[in-house]
């Protein structure tokens, strides 16, 4: 039943919340409850149910790291919900903005909760095509580009996602995913099906070189909308790597080669992008494409064998749930400067300052203990150019802190008011904080197994408040941090945008869109077809549409259309169809 | 002998066939399709099917004849091809189009000759069926007809001649419906002609006797409920253009229960005996005799009805002015 | 050769110019008369192997089907003259124009 | 044949509607409209009473007038009828009820377009015959009735474009008719029978049955719309009143699909071969691509529908390739058979909920705006939301996205496909639904596009929208019972079976 309850409620909630009348409160409470399914699923075990009426006989159960993923899910949606509430209190489009957060809410449940194909990719793609409802969701030029462009990689990640899922189910001959990995290592495609699944869902993870849409759609999504785009939907496609992966079963070594390659490229590489942003919300979302790299770092390692799934794949969701956390704090704090007056900045600076400090590994924080996680799974994997790999992540705890430090001081920027407010939506902020990645080293979360093999023996608390860790930990972020001082203090290497971002946010979209408008162009020239020309540079679909939206195209297919309405001509494909499947006949 | 008479027949028919659709004339291509349709009832006859001659002379040829003659009044009298053409000896640019055609006309005629040898040598070694003479013979003491043709439309198939019946009322409403939106609107008399009245007048009883026979000797010879409608529903047509326009006389009611009487009394007698735990349309064999000829009555009465207002929507449609033209 | 094979080959001809017709001829009469005739050739297909099979009488099921196809296909060449004549009337056009 | 229980619901789902339009045929236009509406909801009644007949004593037969085949018609009503019969319930008594709103609006303008209610209880009849139909002549008559009643709606409207249109239609469905008549003229004439369940025992190979299997299957192509012959199929169902052209794209051509299905999957084994398949399928895939390309281009809602019919009937001819097995593969061991089956019929279901709706809301909007150009539909969002909700659904439901039943029908033909190891098809899927997400986006992005400039929306009944909408809801609700529908199809003796093509002549056998 609470199966059943984790996916109904929220779209229940989803209708009824619609339908809640401008000026009205309650839509808040109504998708925290929503969520409690969710929430009760992630902190007890339940076993799973087969559900045989729905789609092609659904399973639903969790397992250990899609628990993990699920709390945090169900936390961010709570608390997003709440937040969503007072947030757009006079938004003229809250109804509108409710139904896609309920349905996109109840498709991000419901793939974590679905134990096979058919379901998961039903709630993966409900919850990607709902969330397009929260992209647009301002209707401001800047949302309509990035909404499109979301729509345009969303499809093209799908038509890759579901060929994988497919052939893995082909694989696999059964519907189950927890059949697949072991089936995948087995099959001599296995290579080429997690690839096709790794393109798929590295969309939504937003790898490179496919996570162009992310800077631009989660920043034009309203603050709790960014948030569980950032902090939840983006783990989604995380869950579906992990669905895939046979970790520890084979040694994919090129395989694990690129991803640990491409994760160490996205940690740096979107840190120091993200520097030269001057949109606080931008800043997070390169923040977010460097984190999913260090999880697709820790992936990439499970692939070279070695690390046992029971141990790696919870170490991932852990760093997930800091992760996630920590950045829908972020997020939804970007709404707070503007509205937060008098002492209450004291609070909200602590949290902002705990927020960047968890995600950059600081000390005593739930992210020094994610981090360790992934350090000593780098540091046990076999994988070639291990120490060079440490180094390089303990760098990127540099990188990381100067980006986040860039980040709270274009917030300091940000005119605060006058009077000392403080805005509804403060306290479903400060509910988060509570929810902080400590969780990470709970109990509740942290399987026995996990943190016998990491602490041997000495506990977790030995570990929290052994000071040569946090030692190590402090360092990068105090050179990051100093850095950030210098440049800004001293005039001459104050060379930060103000106004306009260094270099325009989506980088790699635009080399493709001039790829595009040239091949274009080339096309066009090439048939002729050089009339209106590019226009703009609106979206890769505006390739497609220019062809088609020119005046010969369509003069042509209109032509060659009437010729086929000709009887003469009907008469003649008679005669062919007739001919031909009479030779076949015969 | 006889199968020369055969060969000139069926060399005839082709012929005739053909040169309707090539006739440059739109009458000729009408008056040529119906002598076609007499070719062809003459060769039901050869065949032995004097029920389909009937048939096809009188609905295929005649009816639909008169049908065509009434629309050659509406069309251009102007010869169309010839037009064409004319204009095409004028016109580069249609002269133009009509070189663009000739490829295609010809891959045409290239598809309908190798279609035609597929044909003929499907029909050609068509294998042995055997038919099912033999059943019907067998089982034609119980259907309560004496003539086969009658017994397999009307008790062995009856089902297909229900449905035949229907179309024939849907051919009805299809016409209604071309005429737009201004539906079930009173025909206008055609001009008042009084010798050609008293004429009509005198054949109307007659017709109506023959038709009566056609019908009563369906039971055991060649005739029945098809015949009989369209030589009833053939005095219609004369009436209406004799001036009389019965259509428009009979009040709304009673034309509909005219219309749809044969196929909702076969239907209901269908459904009678279903109730009582047969099949649709089984029929007790003591009775079928009686009930199939009181069924073949109705269902005259209703192709005479549809016919005729078949005829008489098709008639006025001239003579309408399309005023609705102006309501697009 | 049988006299009803003369007949069934008569028959696939005619459905062959009957099918012609429909696909090159232009004014909505002469479609109409097409099809027709294609009809024709279908019946007298069905009769002449009708004949063949006969025992005392000559098989019963074709002649029946024949007629009710003759309606049937008269019903539906009743309903496209009554169409073609209301283009006529409403646009004067007699034949399929090409630029729809 | 006799050991099938016996049972009158078969009688009566021709009868019935039958009864009705005739007895509608007795009032005026109110009163005619109500009758109309009253036989709409009794056949509906009536389907689903035999459909729940069916699921409990499995196939049922009527014997009419008492005498068996070969003499005799039989009606035989097993599931695969039963799923068609009920679809035609389902997206009939929807359509009939938005049917009695619309006209009912129209009525100040038109006098309400009385004729509509016996026309389409005389198809509704037609299609329920057609579908429960076990003889090859009186499938010939059911198609009749069905052609002249299509085209009767579909010129309703009376304008000189639907005229012209609905003549375009009607002569192709005469000589598509024609065509099948010939072929079974032929048969007739080598086997002494009609009836589909003796024909699949006696039919023998040869030149003549080719030849009739080839002019059957010509002629129910040019009637289904298949490619090359789709040329009839945008114009008339662009043009006709929107609850005919739901009728007609949702229901009537599915009418020659199943036919076809039928003869070629239970008459003509004996003469199939894998290339003649294989063609099938190809033309099936350039309506795909075609039909989909051309509604891209397409500036008018209906028109854009209407091209996407092409499509979408094109997935249904690439059913064919695989039920048509290759040489040496036996039906047995091919284990895609079942789902290229529920590929076929779910693509039948889902492409008529979906297309009614979407014809339907193509109505709603012909009615708000007086015209269909797409460019208006800009801000539909902001007026008409309901409507822009049932084109968006009804939308991804077409596109194949989960979880609607377009999705299944190509997931399932997906699976067949890479099963059946004939990859050729798998890129046309994709492509199709490609260039589909293509036209279906390009409607939504107007629809939430802001106006340019305020057209005036007239107001439109609620109770349209909300019938529009609940038909699109209904692509997506009929997956939830899948799995069971699909047990119950597995109990027909059609369903799952494939064509073994070995030692059957021609290219791939005995040269």
């Amino acid at each position: 039943m609470i199966w059943f309850l984790t996916i109904v409620l929220p779209l229940l909630a989803a209708i009824i919340t619609a339908y809640i009348p401008a000026g009205r409160r309650g839509s808040g409470f109504i998708f925290a409850g929503a969520a409690l399914p969710a929430l009760w699923l992630g902190l007890m075990e339940v076993s799973g149910v087969t559900a045989q009426w729905f789609l092609l006989e659904s399973h639903f159960s969790l397992d250990t790291p899609r628990r993990i993923i699920l709390l945090l899910t169900g936390i961010l949606w709570v608390v997003a919900g709440l937040f969503a509430e007072s947030y757009l209190k006079d938004d003229a489009r809250r109804g509108e903005f409710s139904f896609y957060f309920g349905a996109t809410m109840a498709g991000n449940f419901g793939l974590l909760i679905s134990a096979e194909v058919a379901s998961f990719y039903t709630f993966f793609a409900l919850m990607t095509f709902a969330s397009y409802g929260l992209v647009i969701h301002s209707r401001t030029p800047s949302a309509r580009q990035a909404a499109r462009i979301y729509l345009v990689m969303a499809i093209i990640g799908e038509l890759f996602l579901i060929t994988a899922l497919y052939l893995a189910v082909q694989s696999s001959g059964s519907m189950l995913l927890a059949d697949i990995p072991a089936a995948l290592a087995e099959d001599p495609n296995g290579p080429f099906v997690f690839l096709l699944g790794l393109i798929g869902f590295g969309v939504k993870v937003g790898a490179i070189p496919l996570y162009f849409w992310l800077p631009l759609a989660h920043p034009a999504a309203p603050a709790p909308a960014s948030a569980v785009l950032s902090g939840a939907m983006i783990k989604a496609g995380l869950v579906g790597w992990m669905h895939l992966a046979p970790v520890g079963l084979v040694e994919w070594s090129s395989l694990s080669l690129l991803m640990v390659s491409l994760g160490f490229a996205a940690a740096l590489g979107a840190a120091i992008y993200g520097l030269t942003q001057v949109d606080p919300k931008t800043n997070l979302a390169y923040s977010s494409i460097s984190q999913m790299g260090v999880m697709t770092i820790l992936l990439g390692i499970g692939l070279y064998g070695g690390i046992p799934a029971r141990l790696l794949l919870p170490a991932i969701a852990l760093y997930a749930f800091n992760h996630g956390t920590a950045k829908a704090l972020l997020f939804m704090g970007t709404a707070l400067p503007a509205r937060v007056g008098g002492s209450w900045r004291i609070l909200m600076w602590a949290g902002l300052g705990l927020g960047v400090l968890a995600i950059a590994g600081g000390p005593l924080t739930g992210g020094l203990w994610t981090k360790y996680l992934v350090k000593t799974f780098l540091g046990e994997s076999s994988l070639p150019g291990g120490q060079t790999f440490l180094l390089l992540l303990t760098l990127s705890a540099v990188t990381t802190t100067l980006l986040l430090s860039r980040f709270l001081h274009l917030m300091y920027k940000i005119k605060a008011p006058c009077e000392k407010v403080a805005p509804a939506f403060l306290f479903p902020w400060l509910l988060l904080l509570l929810a902080g990645g400590w969780w990470t080293m709970s109990p509740a979360l942290l399987p026995t197994e996990l943190m016998n093999y990491i602490t041997k023996e000495k506990g977790i608390m030995a570990f929290f408040w052994n000071m040569l860790t946090n030692w190590s930990a402090l360092w990068p972020i105090t050179v990051g941090v100093i850095l950030m001082a210098l440049t800004l203090k001293i005039a001459t290497l104050n060379r930060w945008p103000t106004k306009n971002p260094l270099l325009p946010a989506g980088d790699f979209l635009h080399i493709i869109l001039l790829a595009g408008s040239l091949l274009a162009k080339l096309l066009q020239n090439g048939i002729s077809l050089l009339d209106s020309g590019m226009k703009s540079l609106k979206g890769p679909e505006k390739i497609f549409y220019s062809i088609s939206d020119d005046k010969r195209t369509s003069q042509i297919s209109a032509s060659a259309e009437s010729i086929l309405r000709r009887w003469e001509f009907v008469g003649i494909g008679f005669f062919i169809v007739f001919l031909t499947m009479f030779l076949f006949l015969r | 002998m006889s199968i020369l008479i055969d060969i000139l027949l069926a060399i005839l028919g082709v012929y005739l066939a053909m040169q309707s659709l090539l006739a440059s004339r739109l009458s000729q291509s009408v008056f040529l399709f119906f002598a076609f349709g007499l070719a062809l009832a003459l060769a039901w006859v050869r065949l032995g099917a004097v029920d389909v001659a009937i048939t096809e002379a009188a609905i295929a040829a005649g009816f639909l004849g008169v049908l065509f003659l009434d629309a050659l009044r509406d069309f251009s009298p102007r010869d169309t091809e010839e037009q064409q053409n004319l204009t095409t000896v004028q016109n580069s640019l249609s002269r133009k189009e009509s070189k663009s055609l000739l490829l295609p006309r010809l891959a045409l005629v290239l598809g309908l000759g190798l279609f035609l040898l597929i044909a003929l040598e499907a029909v050609w070694k068509i294998p042995e069926g055997g038919g099912l003479t033999a059943a019907a013979e067998t089982l034609l003491p119980e259907s309560g007809v004496e003539h086969p043709v009658t017994a397999v439309l009307l008790n062995f198939r009856a089902y297909d001649t229900w449905l035949e019946i229907g179309v024939i009322l849907l051919g009805l409403l299809a016409v209604f419906a071309v005429g737009g939106i201004q539906i079930y609107r009173k025909p206008i008399a055609a001009a008042d002609d009084p010798l050609m009245r008293q004429v009509i007048l005198f054949f109307t009883p007659v017709l109506f006797l023959f038709g009566a026979f056609l019908l009563y000797i369906g039971k055991s010879g060649p005739g029945g409920a098809f015949q009989a409608g369209v030589l009833w529903g053939a005095i219609g047509i004369l009436l209406h253009f004799g001036g009389i326009p019965v259509y428009s006389w009979v009040p709304r009611w009673l034309g509909h229960l005219l219309l749809t009487l044969g196929l909702v009394f076969f239907l209901l007698l269908g459904f009678l005996f279903m109730a009582a735990g047969d099949n649709l349309f089984e029929y007790p064999p003591a009775y079928a005799g009686l009930l199939i000829l009181i069924v073949e009555t109705l269902a005259a009465i209703s192709i005479a009805a549809a016919l005729t207002a078949i005829f008489a929507n098709l008639n006025q449609m001239k003579k309408e002015q399309p005023n609705d033209t102006a309501q697009k | 050769m049988e006299i009803y094979q003369i007949y069934s080959l008569t028959s696939a001809i005619l459905f062959v110019i009957g099918l012609g017709g429909v696909f090159a001829a232009r004014h909505f009469i002469k479609k109409i008369i097409a099809t027709i005739i294609m009809g024709g050739g279908v019946f007298l297909c069905f009769v002449s192997f009708a004949q063949r099979d006969a025992l005392t009488f000559a098989d019963p099921v074709p002649h029946a089907l024949v007629i009710t196809g003759i309606v049937v296909a008269v019903a539906s060449a009743a309903f496209a003259l009554a169409l073609a004549r209301r283009i006529y009337q409403l646009t004067g056009e007699e034949s399929f124009t090409n630029d729809k | 044949m006799t050991e099938l229980p016996i049972s009158p619901y078969p009688a009566l789902l021709v009868g019935l509607p039958i009864l009705m339009a005739t007895l509608s045929l007795f009032f005026r236009t109110r009163g005619e409209a109500l009758v109309g509406l009253i036989g709409a909801l009794l056949t509906t009644g009536l389907a689903i009473m035999a459909f729940v007949e069916v699921v409990q004593r499995g196939a049922v037969i009527h014997i009419l007038g008492g005498w068996e085949p070969p003499l005799g018609i039989l009606l035989r009503m097993d599931p695969l009828a039963a799923v068609f019969i009920g679809m035609t319930a389902l997206v009939g008594v929807f359509i009939s009820l938005y049917a009695w709103r619309y006209f009912r609006a129209l009525e100040t303008t038109t006098g309400g377009l009385p004729l509509f209610w016996p026309l389409w209880l005389f198809l509704w009849a037609g299609l329920n015959g057609l579908f429960l139909s076990n003889d090859l002549f009186n499938l010939f008559v059911t198609i009749e009735v069905i052609g002249i009643c299509a085209v009767a709606l579909a010129v309703l409207s009376g304008k000189s474009t639907a005229l012209s249109a609905g003549l375009r239609y009607l002569l192709a469905a005469i000589t598509g008719s024609m065509a099948y008549l010939f072929g079974v003229a032929l048969i007739y004439g080598s086997t002494g029978t009609l009836d589909l369940g003796l024909l699949g025992q006696v039919l023998e190979p040869g030149t003549t049955t080719t030849f009739a299997l080839l002019v059957i299957t010509l002629g129910l192509m040019i009637k289904m719309a298949g490619f090359p012959f789709h040329f009839w199929l945008p114009p008339a169902h662009s043009s006709a009143l929107a609850p005919v052209s739901a009728l007609l794209s949702a229901l009537v051509v599915k009418g020659a699909f199943y036919i076809l299905l039928r003869l070629w999957m239970e008459v003509f084994g004996v003469s199939l071969t894998y290339a003649a398949g294989q063609f099938i399928g190809i033309a099936g895939a350039i309506a795909v691509i075609w039909g989909s390309w051309q509604a891209f281009m397409q500036t008018s809602l209906k028109l854009i529908v209407a091209h996407s019919s092409v499509a979408q009937l094109g997935y249904l001819l690439m059913v064919f390739p695989l039920l048509i097995l290759a040489p040496g593969v036996t039906a047995d061991s091919a284990d895609w058979l079942s789902s290229a089956w529920t590929a076929g019929i779910y693509q039948v279901i889902s492409h008529a909920f979906a297309k009614a709706s979407f014809f339907l809301s193509a109505g709603i909007i012909i009615m708000a705006l007086g015209h269909d150009r797409i460019e208006s539909l800009r801000d539909l969002v902001g007026h008409m939301r309901i409507t822009a909700m049932a084109i968006g659904i009804a939308g991804v439901s077409l596109i194949g996205l989960p979880p609607s039943g377009g999705f299944m029908a190509k997931w399932m033909l997906l699976k067949g496909i890479f099963l059946s190891g004939q990859w050729w098809w798998a890129p046309v899927v994709l492509a199709g639904s490609l260039l589909t997400a293509g036209y279906v986006f390009m409607l939504l992005r107007l629809a939430f596009a802001p106006a340019r400039e305020k057209e005036p929306f007239r107001p439109v009944p609620k109770s349209l929208e909300v019938f529009a909408l609940l038909l699109a809801l209904g692509s997506f609700l009929i997956v939830f019972p899948a799995d069971s529908l699909i047990q119950f199809l597995e109990s027909s003796e059609v369903f799952g079976t494939g064509v073994e093509s070995i030692l059957k002549g021609g290219v791939h056998g005995n040269n």
